[in-house]
């Protein structure tokens, strides 16, 4: 049925947690706020001040305490409202949930989701626009989603809650509203890229947000009889460059577009995996459009100018084609 | 002494009338998104601790600083053109609301991360320490940064070093949604402070008098190297964001709520002061004036330039980021990159 | 009554003679690095607390964690061999002196992170709460951790949410060269607790079973939903670690300090009950006998095979890292990556 | 004169200090202890306990008093013993050092050190072996320095103290003990590359520790006929992909070597900016030797084969260059 981002999101959480007594939401304003972006709404009343646990403002604990729940017997969604404030929550992210089980020798997981959202959209300015996702991808001992559909929003999360691992889970604040189609029996989808659209031209790889105007700029070259095949990741751990490369034998060019800035960004490890993998088809060297090297403004223009948008990914596509 | 009563109702007003001209300048678009933390109801402690500090003392804020700076001489028409996301405001309109600064009035940034600006006030005193300055720092934030580890870490250093440093916590009972005995297991939170070596007060708002006279007393202790904890008890009147209404508390406390309210305590001062009503609306006017042309001077103001958002990363004379889009020219030895030449 | 003391005895004796075995075993380079940090003087907390504790009830230590674990049914042998990064070790060679771990006893595990462990007995509790086992979870750290700003959100967070837990601080005076008063400006640890919403108590832990006393009636109030602070006092009798000879404080102060030695004070005690020096002399015996097993298994015991580099980085059956090797093979569709072949 | 690369550390802080009266170095046992890897030993009796400040185990409020302090005058250079522990700090380097001169429209700037050590060679385990440069290379408004020789220790550092801006200053746990030429009249060197072996046949891009072993496998090598040109590049922001892509488009071969693990570690980002900057040159793929995707195992032969190795760095010349 169609619902939106928003509502996925709810509903994943909602099945998962009525199947699964040990799974337990806890972070900043999840239970009678509902949630900074209203995913949480209406669960307290469900689920109760047990499952659905407001907790005062310290990240650091929050992680914390989610890390000692999984390690014996529960399951947490810890939410971080803003991705930016687990620079506050790092020693647990990456010290403690990332290694225990490597530590410990195999003895026990850390079978918990770390939920947040990030990017641009909403003049948050430097400290509540980041994308972040390139820290926890260069973190072994985590999974990382970022889901851009409605689907997939519904289908990663209820993956997310079966793992034994820690899931960095990161949504983008400006796709919460996002209407789709909701399809719970899509087939499993983790860790499995998506060929969003195909094309013979060159290979387009990006994840999130950047799916969507991928897309939108994928029509706009199409009308210029450029053909992008447009492959939404969907997990950047595990990271399916089999669908990438496969893509990229075919088509001889690659354009990444994420909005995480560009300088040692996911891009980065993109460009170099591609170039690893389909080196020898290459007819140009893959091109990285990405988020500038700079804090996020606030002024909306100079905010939108700081990230890929639409036209640009149509010039950028234009220029990778250009001989 | 009546004189000084104005001056206070006249900051207390102006703090009020700014807050509400932000939330005009948002129904009217003319402001940078949404994030806009309005400190309605919470005057006395801007104010009363502001008139307490002396020249050359600095400060931090929270993301709901917009008063503290106004105590602190802030031009509103720069707060307002900030808010706006302007090149005229004091950020250059690469800021916003949550990361006003000025140097020059001592204003070391508001900050958009809870707690955020906590620590940097130990540092601003151990410069005034090292440098003799005789300047104290001080930190203003809310009721929720209360449960921020790092401000115990904070509060130790400043004892530990003997720092000229105040802790201010505007205690506006609420953290967004989350009433502050939701948040904090203990309300003691004075007690709380003096175990970590600081002196500390527990002051009502709605007074900001008798704010300033507690402020006074512990700043002076703090400028002798005995750092102080300052609570300030007051209430939210309106919700956390521009887009929140508050659905988390019921009408009756609210109202109740309001009802402390240090403008009208302050107005109410001042008649019984002799002070006429005439005189008190005249002031009314005054302020209403200075701010609605705050509001307008960021309708008319100019965003930045697109050419600025590589400015300042770094320092003047250091390279600036290199753009995408030059990068990506570069890997294809192409001159241009656009929808046209391409 | 003696039964009890003589076992105290013992296991006091059995954590001071394996850290003995464990320098031991560092000199004579069987030992995973010299990260290694004994627990001589500080037993009565391990063995009070620990005895305190009931089957089922969970615990994380800091780096100095060796003899609580041993107070809670640690194997010496296995506990050593990790310490030699051996397979046969509780974390198969992959986690170290400063990484122990055994989920069978309860162990949540040894931390490396000055403070990275006490918020894990925050979720612990939630988990007993929710499933209602009634178990509590302790977690063991030292003084140098009161400085770090997590602690405090813990303790806010079990008295908020009422959570069995216990957060037990070994005081031994010391951060690495940092004597405690030169890290916290105010020694109140129990008074600060109490502005947490926490029942707390101080105890001298030169007498082991005083130290059981208290933590029991703690345990107890943790149990039942009052979360808990406890503070034990002894002296680290050597080095930070092992490459440290503490030069940053005085013999004469070290020989104090060494006076307080909770394993003599409970032979004393043993004497005093009538217990005969050579009772006393058999269990050092037996100790003895015990410890320099572990070590031999320790140094008897094979290193981790160079397969499992790559194992437990995520669970059996997720797909586990690919090997660098691998990928710049792939690169170059070369079979092999080896001196001679290539 | 021949010295340590722990002894320049410290020349280049002394020397600073008595030119400079507001730098202050802060930091957990920088004082009476004299730094946990005696960097700072003997500075706490000429500079006095206003200078050389011992603090609490407080992470967060060191490096978040150290901002405050360069925001009023002081010069900071915060210590942080364990790069590890830079988890607990994230918020003041990340959000708060690295944004306040954007944020803040250029009012002011945040000249401050955060000094740290990282990588592995000490059996430290999980929690105290990470390389962590990636995190601080992908955040705009940083400088990022890793000296690898005993003359760069004290060069990169002297610079890094007349910098107006932040500073993440990290050096090698195993490279304390070096011994080399100080040559305190070397030329500035913040922000170039150094070729540190000429060479024809491949590229071979590092820092820090694997410089040593990149240059002793350099050797091997050679006895086999193969020159690699070895590159040292002294500081991860600014990058100097000019001197790396001149040699890339001489050899057209090129080896990264990092201590740093592989996923999106600064290996993605070199390997990416080579293919940007030298790709029509490019004879093989750019081949990536890094850190293993794993926690740091603490068994000394599981540590050792967790990072590259001078036997693996040979084999991989070799691989680069077997057709
Ligand atoms: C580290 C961090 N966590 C969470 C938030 C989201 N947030 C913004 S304001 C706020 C409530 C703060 O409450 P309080 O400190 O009482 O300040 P008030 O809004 O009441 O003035 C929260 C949770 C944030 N900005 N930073
Ligand atoms: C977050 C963090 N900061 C610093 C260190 C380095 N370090 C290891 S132990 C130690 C002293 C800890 O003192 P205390 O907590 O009293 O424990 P003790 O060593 O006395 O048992 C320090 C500073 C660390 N491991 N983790
Ligand atoms: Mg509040
Ligand atoms: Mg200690």
């Amino acid at each position: 049925m169609e619902t939106t981002y928003r509502e996925a999101l709810r509903q994943a959480l909602q099945e998962s947690m009525r199947a699964d007594t040990s799974i337990v939401v806890m972070g900043e304003e999840v239970g009678r706020y509902g949630g900074a972006y209203g995913v949480t709404k209406g669960m307290l009343e469900e689920f109760g001040e047990q499952r659905i646990i407001d907790t005062p403002i310290s990240e650091e604990s929050i992680v914390g305490a989610a890390v000692g729940a999984a390690m014996t017997g529960l399951r947490p969604v810890a939410e971080l409202m803003y991705v930016d404030f687990v620079t506050l929550s790092m020693d647990q992210v990456v010290n403690q949930a990332a290694k225990i089980r490597y530590m410990f020798g195999g003895q026990i997981g850390v079978p918990m989701i770390l939920r947040a959202q990030g990017g641009t959209g909403r003049s948050g300015a430097a400290q509540h626009s980041q994308s972040l996702e390139a820290w926890f991808m260069h973190t072994p001992g985590l999974h990382v989603a970022m889901p851009a559909t409605v689907t997939d929003a519904y289908a990663l999360l209820k993956h997310a809650l079966t793992l034994p691992d820690p899931v960095v889970f990161l949504e983008h604040k400006s796709l919460y509203v996002l209407k789709g189609e909701l399809n719970p029996e899509a087939a499993p989808v983790w860790g499995k890229a998506q060929v969003r659209r195909p094309g013979g031209d060159f290979t387009l790889v990006t994840y999130s947000r950047m799916v969507h105007r991928s897309l939108e700029a994928a029509e706009a070259l199409a009308q210029q009889g450029i053909q992008a095949e447009v492959i939404d990741l969907r997990t950047l751990h595990p990271l399916d460059m089999e669908t990438v490369n496969a893509s990229v034998a075919k088509t001889g060019r690659a354009l990444i577009v994420t909005e995480d800035c560009l300088t040692a960004g996911v891009s980065a490890e993109l460009a170099a995996r591609i170039m690893e993998g389909a080196f020898d088809y290459l007819e140009e060297p893959v091109l990285r459009l990405a988020g500038e090297d700079i804090p996020i403004p606030v002024a909306a223009d100079l905010e939108a100018a700081s990230v890929p948008s639409t036209e640009r990914i149509v010039a950028a596509g234009k220029l990778l084609m250009r001989r | 002494m009546s004189q000084k009563s104005r001056h206070i109702y006249r900051q207390l007003l102006r703090i009020r009338t700014f807050e509400e001209r932000v939330g005009e300048l948002f129904v009217r678009g003319g402001t940078a998104g949404s994030m806009l933390h309005l400190s309605i109801g919470e005057e006395s402690g801007a104010v009363g601790v502001g008139e307490a500090m002396r020249p050359g003392d600095s400060f931090t804020t929270h993301h709901r600083g917009h008063g503290i700076f106004l105590a602190r001489g802030a031009d509103p028409q720069r707060m307002m053109a900030e808010i706006g996301g302007k090149l005229t405001g004091y950020c250059r309109g690469k800021g916003g609301s949550m990361h006003i600064a000025d140097m020059g009035l001592g204003h070391l940034g508001a900050n958009a991360i809870v707690g955020g600006g906590i620590t940097h006030v130990v540092g601003a005193g151990m410069s005034y320490r090292n440098h003799q300055t005789g300047a104290v720092s001080v930190a203003f934030f809310g009721d929720g940064a209360m449960q921020q580890g790092g401000f115990y870490e904070s509060m130790n250093l400043a004892a530990l070093w003997k720092l000229p440093v105040m802790f201010v916590c505007i205690n506006n009972e609420y953290g967004m949604g989350t009433r502050l005995d939701r948040a904090s297991a203990s309300l003691e939170f004075v007690r709380r402070a003096e175990t970590f070596g600081l002196v500390g007060a527990e002051v009502d708002g709605l007074d900001a008098e008798a704010v300033q006279e507690t402020a006074s007393g512990l700043l002076e202790q703090a400028r002798s190297g005995q750092p102080a904890f300052l609570k300030v008890n007051c209430y939210r009147f309106h919700g956390h964001a521009r887009m929140d209404k508050s659905p988390y508390r019921d009408d009756a406390e609210e109202q109740q709520g309001r009802q402390k309210d240090c403008v009208v305590f302050q107005r109410k001062r001042l008649l019984g002061l002799g002070v006429s009503e005439a005189e008190c609306d005249q002031v009314v006017a005054e302020v209403a004036q200075e701010m609605d042309a705050a509001m307008q001077f960021a309708l008319d103001s100019e965003a930045p330039p697109m050419e600025s958002i590589y400015d300042d990363v770094y320092a003047p004379g250091q390279p600036k980021p290199e753009s995408v889009e030059a990068r990506m020219r570069q890997a294809m030895h192409s001159p241009i990159l656009s929808g046209e030449e391409a």
